[in-house]
């Protein structure tokens, strides 16, 4: 019984073997992996620990996000963080934190499965936004680097500045995703945005 | 009292109605009365007029803080039923509904019942199964109930979408015929003159600002218009329950909230029912103004702010459009805001307290303008008799207890 | 629509947040202890105040903390916020 | 061209675009830029619509979305647009513009018979009559229904869609009159982020219409010049033909923009329609004034307007709405409207001045132009029937003073600030006695300027915007030190207007004055009110319904306020104004939906096997908002014939269920255990790693909330599954209780009902499955026993795997990571098919749990229900406190007639008892009949080939016993007996397996 291993992800992109997403302003970037981390932000040898592992310091500031090379820690609350990485880090990842959290209060908890990432970009990105989002996303008060925990029209979301292009990151529940992109593929298109045809659930 | 009439209409009419007197008299406040209202809305009006007929307690005082129905009686969707859950809650909204029939000509008002029938929509297989449940409880309390396929619904009301495309799609709906909805204002201003008439003083603009009591019983009320003794107070304060019980120093089960409810510019007529739905906390009519008139859900938090909130009429009009397509191109005019006092189980506390002489009629949430006459007629009996009628015996204050709840969240308009 | 201040989020829409009822109402340490009426006054009886407010909220699509807000019941104005072990 | 009333030269509109609409089916000549309203104008027709009540004619009143009687009804058929003002409808090309509330024609309309019996249906009269027969009144309802109500509804849905933006600045200015753009203007030299709106399809507002210049420029050209600039100027948002309908706690304030439809239809410009949902830092409330009527007989003349709005068609539309003016007022400023006629080449004829001796300098002006000016003059009766013929003036003291032919009777009653949107949100207002009328109050980051700030001088108004919009800059923390120089203007100073209520003497008797033209809210009938008691001015609003109509009685509150102070003798003050309501104008349903419609309207969860179950045939429920497969009929199979097979398949093969939906909670931390112990009813410390564990969840008040089977991962971490519509809810209950109540508590809690999919294995023949599909869990009975979990590899691909049960066979739960799940489920499936692998749906669910008697919380429970009453007392620990345990010993929760559940099978098997049906010891038909209680899950149970049913009743019932439940449909009694809630396999052997 061993066909391929196939992973759907909840926009519709299947694939066997992992692939970089492809550029474009609308897009899905399917299959990263999302760790969720929970623990006392006063426990900094639990912290060093993190910050051994991943390379990259726990944001502590909320609604801020610290970036490495290939990981971003995010901050999800005072006790709790969202590591997005690339897609094969999955298991291994969460695997790494455990040990080295090993003996701390704290929780590792691999979620990739549960959410997905979907990236706006280009001069349109606030409109679209605009159109499900109630934040004051300008720049101003909302710069790259800065995340935030929100609704979008009537589910949730965790959006990211990414870039000044204005570039961002929409992290949303599986079971949301195809609320959440039909919301931005309806608010984008009087902009000339939309979804590849892969990625139209 | 000068009596409502064509005849009498068209007389004073050829005199140009120079000769119609107030429809209640501008009291001012005795020393002492045998028993004090405080609050003159519907209930509190209701309550003072079945002591005076019903019972010959005459000198009663209806105190009211601002103007005569400014309260709830004025703020609400005027949706008249009674097809509640559980026996309690039948009996005495069955009871109301009975008095709603009689009404105009019992006050000589008309307050323009208009049994145009209340239609209860189910979006789930469980709403189904709850709606028939409430349909079988109802018929054996003999409340007219009827189960209604998505069909008959949607012969009944056309212009609803009962499409099973719709997120959430109408599966089925029970109809009540003896529903309907009433011109909310004329039944405070009806029984204000039919109680005026039987001698009861009514008191606008005299704020209750401290009840005193000696040895465990009332004995007068503070007012802005100085002290008035009373034999026994019923406090009937819609929106303010808790404000005025804390001042004898009693804590109520309740928690006050804003309801909110909009109304559209008048329209030729469309649709005759009173069409609800619980999932998606909408009731809508349309007035004999040719209005239609919407009922939201109510505001999580606790609050007595009477501004709209626009957030819960976004939502509910999303809904409205969903059901009623045709709609989405009507406008709407106005909003408000009502506040009500609601119970952990949804239903009404009509009832004596700790304190010897001092009853409440409260709590009804989301309920009490299709109760007024029911709840005026029990709560007299209750302070005439200095007891409860059997009607109103199981909205006691101590069931929060004992645990004998009436929970009518189901079965009230909007999930609380 | 409030603007409820969320200690670690700052000012969000309050859609974003699940209203927890009155605050400062502590779980009996011995339930079996109390009277009925003791119970019944913990489990349903509310000051339901007109004016100052203590009250719990969860800032639920957000940071999903617990938190404390005092709010001007009538005015909905907010008069402060703060966390659990922090004070308004 | 047919307009005779359109001047020849000046005006804002496009004189090189001409277009053509109609009004009931008769061409209309407009040119681009012109409204509905002014092209009727330049048309001669002046007949727009009829009153409410009488039927009366009525004409254009306004220019602006004040006018109490321009109500029309725009295109036809699901695009049609019922009462909206032909005063603020843009005039486009098709365009078909029809009366309201009239009929058969506007010129004869039969219901203007009510005028007739007018003296006998004044305010209230309803109230007073119509009360007998009783049963008459579905008859007297259906006629009032019928004469009432004004457009009609579309005939069909809405093809239109409406956009929702969220909008955020530092200064919001609402309205673009001169107080709005030199606040727009301050504001946005400050750098600011502004956005300016005005409901008028062009910035400018009453600059539009003004003789004044400013900085040496035309007041028009200055307006120009001004938007051209903050056109261009970055941060700037410009939003014309965009009202400012509500203002809202927080400062939210609501915008609707009327939008060019993409293509030009019948329901011509507003079809489309943009909310914007704004919330500013601070806002310059600029919304202006609106000019208050007059009280004389016959006030409701077509014909009969307010003299700005005259000012208005002339200056912006080229429109002279008469040939011949008379004007009446109390103020200077109909004045100005008469120099505009004056140039305008239409003869002013008289102006009745209530004031002794006007002697500013704009009634110089007139004077000098050879105006006849009446001093201490008022008009008396207004002639004409469908249009004013002449106005008859007399002296205040009542001396006649003849009447004067006129076919446009200018009148101005002096100004009252649109304070509305402030008032919305309880901002605060005072009465201002210079201006006879309410105005606000600055505060809480509302700044207003302008003429809705009482000032009424066009110099002085530049200044105030200017200033308000740097302060307003500057409280929103934007300020760069300097104020930009305020524009000069050189208006001319207005004298003090002189209040004029209610016409002097006898005067005041005269019929009909209408103070509410739209609600046809006469003098008389303030009287009336005022003479029955209905003192406060709610009551006289909810008794005479003054201000009740569309147009939110703009102008005749204003008006009504006056006129009750003089009436009760009282200060207008004290007697305030109806409480002011959003929306400013109204809104469509649609356009406040926004894109919460159709495949919008709320979201839809699937799961990962959606596609599988949609190509393998499923029918779907709702669930929340979660969409389950319900079952899969088979080609020809009714749903009962599906739910049978499936049914028999999990009895006696096996079956798949998607049980994807269940809520999932890792619940990690040394105090775990003690947690669970706090929250559930039984205990978990001394459960083993590896194990599994029914748990039942209660509110404080004991009633049940939640139940589900928690396993123990390891040692401090264990996994807890809800039901599917409490997942979110019990989350956030464990929460609060842990971070409010035991913040002490080294716990965890992070949802992972999204990452793990789900997928039930039923049936004696599940295990073989299991093993053909690949696993390296060791499967035997005693190496992987009942109600414990095991990790490993499933299809290849890591699993958790719990042996529990909701159907009483031998069943493996397999939860796995959603991306992966659809390879699983399809590897489960193909390696199932020898054994004859049946995928089922919610309703077998149903079936084979309700055969077990095992309870589905919210279909069994309803939130009135404890643990004894459904039979599951032995979960309550004795040793431990846990929520909601004080609740079960209060008397009325140790009742032991409480409703138990209990087992029902029909006489007849064949009969499905109805679920909800009611449960009755003996039948009968007297009302009320005592209930013993109802059916709570009623099925055909294929497995047991008859009926089953589960039935809460009080004092529960033995086995045996005889009951009855009602049928809801046709009164009939179905015997039943009752028997134990487990109606299969009650020793629980097969699960064991």
């Amino acid at each position: 019984m061993s066909s391929p291993i196939s992973r759907r992800s909840p926009l519709g992109a299947i694939q066997s073997a992992d692939t970089p997403p492809p550029d474009g302003q609308l897009v899905e970037r399917p299959f990263l992996t999302h760790v969720n981390l929970r623990l006392d932000p006063g426990d900094t040898e639990a912290r060093s620990a993190v910050h051994r592992v991943l390379g990259v310091q726990l944001p502590l500031t909320p609604n801020t996000t610290t970036a490495g090379d290939d990981l971003t820690a995010i901050w999800l609350g005072p006790d709790e963080w969202l590591l997005l990485a690339e897609p094969d880090a999955s298991g291994s990842l969460a695997g790494e934190l455990q040990t080295a959290l090993a003996g701390h209060f704290a929780s590792v908890i691999d979620i990739s499965a549960g959410q997905t990432v979907i990236r706006l970009s280009g001069p349109s990105a606030l409109d679209v936004l605009a159109r499900s989002c109630a934040l004051d996303l300008h720049p101003t008060d909302f710069p790259p680097g800065a995340c935030a925990q929100t609704l979008l029209a009537r589910a949730q979301a965790l959006l990211i500045a990414v870039d000044g292009t204005p570039t961002f990151d929409i992290i949303v529940r599986r079971s949301f995703a195809p609320y959440v992109a039909a919301w931005l593929q309806d608010s984008a298109h009087p902009f000339g945005l939309s979804f590849p045809e892969s990625n139209t659930a | 009292m000068q009596f409502y009439s064509l005849p009498n209409l068209i007389r004073r009419g050829l005199r140009g109605h120079r000769d119609w007197t107030p429809a209640w008299r501008k009291a001012e406040p005795k020393p002492a009365y045998d028993v004090i209202i405080v609050g003159a809305g519907g209930h509190g009006l209701a309550t003072a007029y079945y002591l005076a007929k019903l019972h010959g307690v005459t000198n009663v005082a209806v105190l009211e803080r601002g103007w005569l129905g400014g309260g709830n009686i004025g703020r609400n969707t005027a949706i008249v039923r009674s097809n509640y859950l559980w026996d309690a809650s039948a009996h005495i909204y069955e009871f109301s509904l009975k008095l709603w029939e009689g009404l105009s000509q019992e006050l000589n008002y008309n307050v323009m019942f208009s049994q145009r029938g209340l239609l209860n929509i189910a979006h789930s297989e469980q709403e189904v199964r709850d709606l028939a449940r409430r349909v079988g409880a109802n018929q054996l309390n003999g409340i007219d109930a009827e189960l209604l396929s998505t069909d008959e619904i949607s012969r009944l009301v056309p212009i609803l979408n009962t499409s099973p495309d719709t997120r959430y799609p109408v599966l089925g709906g029970t109809l009540q015929r003896r529903g309907g909805v009433a011109r909310h204002d004329a039944v405070a201003w009806g029984y204000a003159r039919a109680a005026d008439a039987l001698g009861v003083d009514i008191i606008e603009n005299c704020e209750v600002t401290g009840i005193r009591t000696a040895n465990g019983r009332v004995t007068s009320l503070e007012t802005t218009r100085g002290e008035i003794r009373a034999g026994a107070v019923g406090l009937v304060v819609a929106g303010n329950a808790s404000v005025l019980a804390s001042m004898a120093g009693i804590r109520l089960p309740i928690q006050s909230h804003p309801l909110q409810a909009l109304v559209t510019e008048p329209l030729k007529p469309v649709f005759d029912p009173v069409v609800m739905s619980a999932a998606v906390h909408v009731y809508v009519h349309q007035t004999d103004r040719g209005e239609l008139v919407l009922g939201a859900g109510i505001d999580a938090p606790v609050s007595y702010d009477l501004n709209g909130n626009f957030r819960i009429i976004e939502h509910v009009l999303a809904a409205v459009c969903e059901l009623f397509p045709i709609f989405s191109r009507v406008r709407m005019l106005r909003q408000w805001a009502g506040t009500v006092d609601v119970c952990p189980d949804a239903s009404p506390i009509i009832s004596g307290t700790p304190i010897k002489g001092l009853y409440m009629n409260c709590g009804w949430g989301t309920g009490g303008f299709k109760a007024t006459p029911g709840s005026g007629w029990v709560f007299a009996h209750t302070l005439a008799h200095q007891e409860p009628h059997p009607l109103n015996e199981p909205f006691a204050l101590d069931r929060f207890t004992t645990g004998a709840l009436i929970d009518e969240h189901g079965a009230a308009a909007v999930a609380h | 629509m409030l603007l409820i201040p969320c200690p670690w989020c700052g000012p969000r829409e309050d859609d974003e947040f699940t209203f927890g009822g009155e605050a400062d109402i502590p779980r009996p340490a011995d339930p079996d202890a109390l009277t009925d009426e003791q119970w019944a006054d913990y489990l349903f009886m509310r000051d339901n105040r007109r004016g100052r407010h203590r009250e719990q909220w969860c800032h639920t699509a957000g940071c999903r903390r617990w938190f404390i807000v005092e709010r001007d019941t009538v005015t909905n104005e907010i008069l402060g916020a703060g966390t659990y072990g922090g004070s308004t | 061209m047919s307009q005779p009333f359109r001047l020849d030269r000046g005006g804002r509109i496009d004189r090189d675009t001409p277009i053509q609409f109609t009004f009931d089916g008769r061409p209309i000549d407009a040119y681009r830029g012109d409204t509905v309203a002014s092209a009727l104008l330049a048309s001669g027709v002046t007949l727009v619509g009829r009153s409410f009540k009488y039927h009366r004619p009525r004409g254009i009143v306004s220019a602006g979305a004040e006018d109490p009687n321009a109500f029309v009804q725009l295109g036809h058929g699901a695009r049609t647009l019922p009462n909206r003002l032909a005063t603020v409808t843009a005039a486009t090309p098709g365009l078909k513009v029809r009366h309201v509330n009239a009929w058969p024609t506007l010129e004869y309309d039969v219901m203007s018979a009510f005028g007739l019996v007018a003296p006998f249906i004044p305010a209230g009269f309803y109230y007073k009559t119509l009360m007998w027969p009783r049963r008459f009144w579905p008859l007297y309802e259906h006629f009032l229904r019928h004469a009432a109500g004004l457009g009609h509804a579309p005939d069909a849905p809405d093809p239109d869609r409406y956009d929702h933006v969220h909008a955020h600045c530092d200064v919001l200015v609402v309205g673009a009159g001169p107080a709005g753009l030199a606040a727009a203007r301050a504001a946005a030299h400050t750098g600011a982020r502004v956005i300016l709106v005005d409901e008028q399809a062009e910035p400018g507002g009453s600059l539009l219409a003004s003789r004044e210049r400013v900085d040496d420029l035309p007041g028009p050209d200055w307006a120009d010049a001004v938007t051209a600039e903050l056109t261009a100027a970055p941060g700037v948002t410009l939003l014309p033909n965009t009202t400012a309908f509500g203002l809202y706690e927080s400062n939210l304030v609501l915008l609707a923009e009327r939008l060019l439809a993409d293509q030009p239809d019948d329901a011509g410009s507003e079809s489309g329609a943009r909310v914007w949902r704004v919330l500013p830092k601070q806002i310059v409330l600029a919304t202006g004034a609106h000019e208050r009527p007059l009280l004389f007989a016959n006030n409701d003349r077509p014909g009969v307007m307010l003299a700005g709005a005259i000012s208005t068609y002339v200056h912006r539309y080229a429109v002279a709405p008469g040939s011949r003016a008379v004007l009446f007022t109390n103020n200077d400023a109909a004045y100005r409207t008469a120099l505009d006629l004056t140039d305008a080449g239409v003869p002013v004829a008289a102006i009745a001045d209530v004031r002794t001796d006007p002697d500013g300098d704009l009634p110089s002006e007139a004077r000098a132009q050879g105006i006849p000016v009446h001093p201490g003059a008022v008009v008396r009766h207004a002639h004409g029937g469908r249009r004013v013929a002449a106005a008859e003036l007399c002296s205040l003291d009542g001396a006649p003073l003849g009447a004067i032919e006129c076919d446009l009777l200018g009148v101005s009653g002096g100004f009252a600030p649109a304070l509305h949107l402030h008032a919305q949100a309880s901002g605060p207002t005072e009465w201002d006695p210079t201006l006879a009328a309410f105005a606000p109050r600055p505060g809480n980051g509302i700044h207003p300027a302008g003429a809705v700030a009482g000032e009424l001088e066009l110099a002085a108004t530049l200044r105030q915007g200017t200033q308000a919009g740097s302060a307003a800059a500057a409280a929103a923390g934007r300020s760069n030190g300097s104020e930009p120089e305020a524009p000069r203007a050189n208006d001319s100073a207005q004298a003090p207007i002189q209040p004029y209520w209610l016409p002097p003497g006898n005067l005041a008797r005269a019929k009909p004055q209408f103070v509410d033209l739209h609600e046809d809210v006469t003098l008389d009938d303030l009287r009336l009110s005022l003479r029955e008691g209905f003192e406060s001015i709610e009551h006289v609003k909810r008794y005479t319904t003054l201000g009740m109509g569309p147009d939110q009685g703009k102008l005749a509150n204003p008006l009504a306020t006056g006129v009750i102070a003089e009436l009760l003798g009282r200060d207008p003050a004290s007697v305030g104004t109806p409480r002011h309501r959003p929306a400013y104008s109204p809104v469509s349903l649609g356009a406040i939906a926004g894109r919460h419609i159709g495949p919008l309207a709320d979201p839809v969860r699937v799961t990962p096997m959606q596609e599988w179950h949609e190509a393998a045939g499923a029918r779907f429920e709702n669930v929340g908002q979660w969409r389950r497969a319900w079952y899969y009929p088979q080609p020809g199979e009714s749903m009962h014939d599906a739910v049978a097979r499936e049914c028999l398949a999990v009895r006696h093969r096996v079956g798949i269920l998607d049980y994807s939906t269940l809520g999932k909670i890792e619940i990690t931390g040394p105090d775990a255990g003690e947690f669970l112990d706090r929250v559930y009813t039984n205990a978990w410390k001394r459960l083993r790693p590896g194990r599994c564990r029914y748990g039942l969840m209660l509110g404080e008040d004991g009633m049940i909330f939640d139940d589900g089977v928690t396993a123990r991962l390891d040692d401090q971490r264990y996994l807890m599954f809800t039901s599917t519509s409490n997942a979110a809810p019990v989350l956030a209950w464990l929460e609060q209780w842990l971070q409010t109540e035991w913040p002490d508590l080294r716990v965890y809690l992070t949802s992972v009902s999204e990452h793990w999919s789900n997928i039930a294995l039923a049936g004696p023949r599940s295990r073989e499955v299991l093993a053909a599909a690949g696993t390296d869990i060791p499967l035997a009975r005693r190496a992987f026993p009942f109600m414990t979990f095991r990790e490993g590899h499933v299809a290849g691909v890591l699993a958790r795997v719990f042996r529990i049960s909701f159907s009483g066979e031998l069943s493996y739960e397999i939860n796995v990571p959603a991306d992966r799940a659809r390879h699983v489920w399809e590897a489960l499936v193909d390696a199932g098919r020898p054994f004859g692998i049946t995928p089922y749906g919610t309703e077998t669910m149903h079936v084979l749990r309700a055969e077990k008697g095992f309870i589905i919380v919210g279909q069994e429970t309803d939130g009135s229900v404890t643990p004894d009453d459904v039979g599951l007392g032995r979960l309550l620990s004795r040793r431990k406190d846990f929520l909601g345990k004080r609740s079960l010993s209060r008397p009325d929760t140790r009742r032991l007639d409480r409703k138990k559940l209990i087992g029902l099978l029909s006489d007849d098997p064949a009969q499905v008892l109805p679920e909800g049906g009611a449960v009755v010891d003996i039948p009968g038909f007297e009302r009320p009949l005592p209930m013993r209680g109802h059916v709570t899950s009623s099925y055909c149970s294929p497995t047991l080939g008859r009926s089953i049913a589960l039935a809460m009743v009080s004092g529960g019932a033995g086995h045996g016993e005889r009951f009855y439940v009602a049928t809801l449909d046709d009164d009939r009694w179905l015997p039943a007996r009752s028997c134990n809630p487990v109606f299969y396999d009650p020793e629980g052997a097969r699960q064991h397996v």
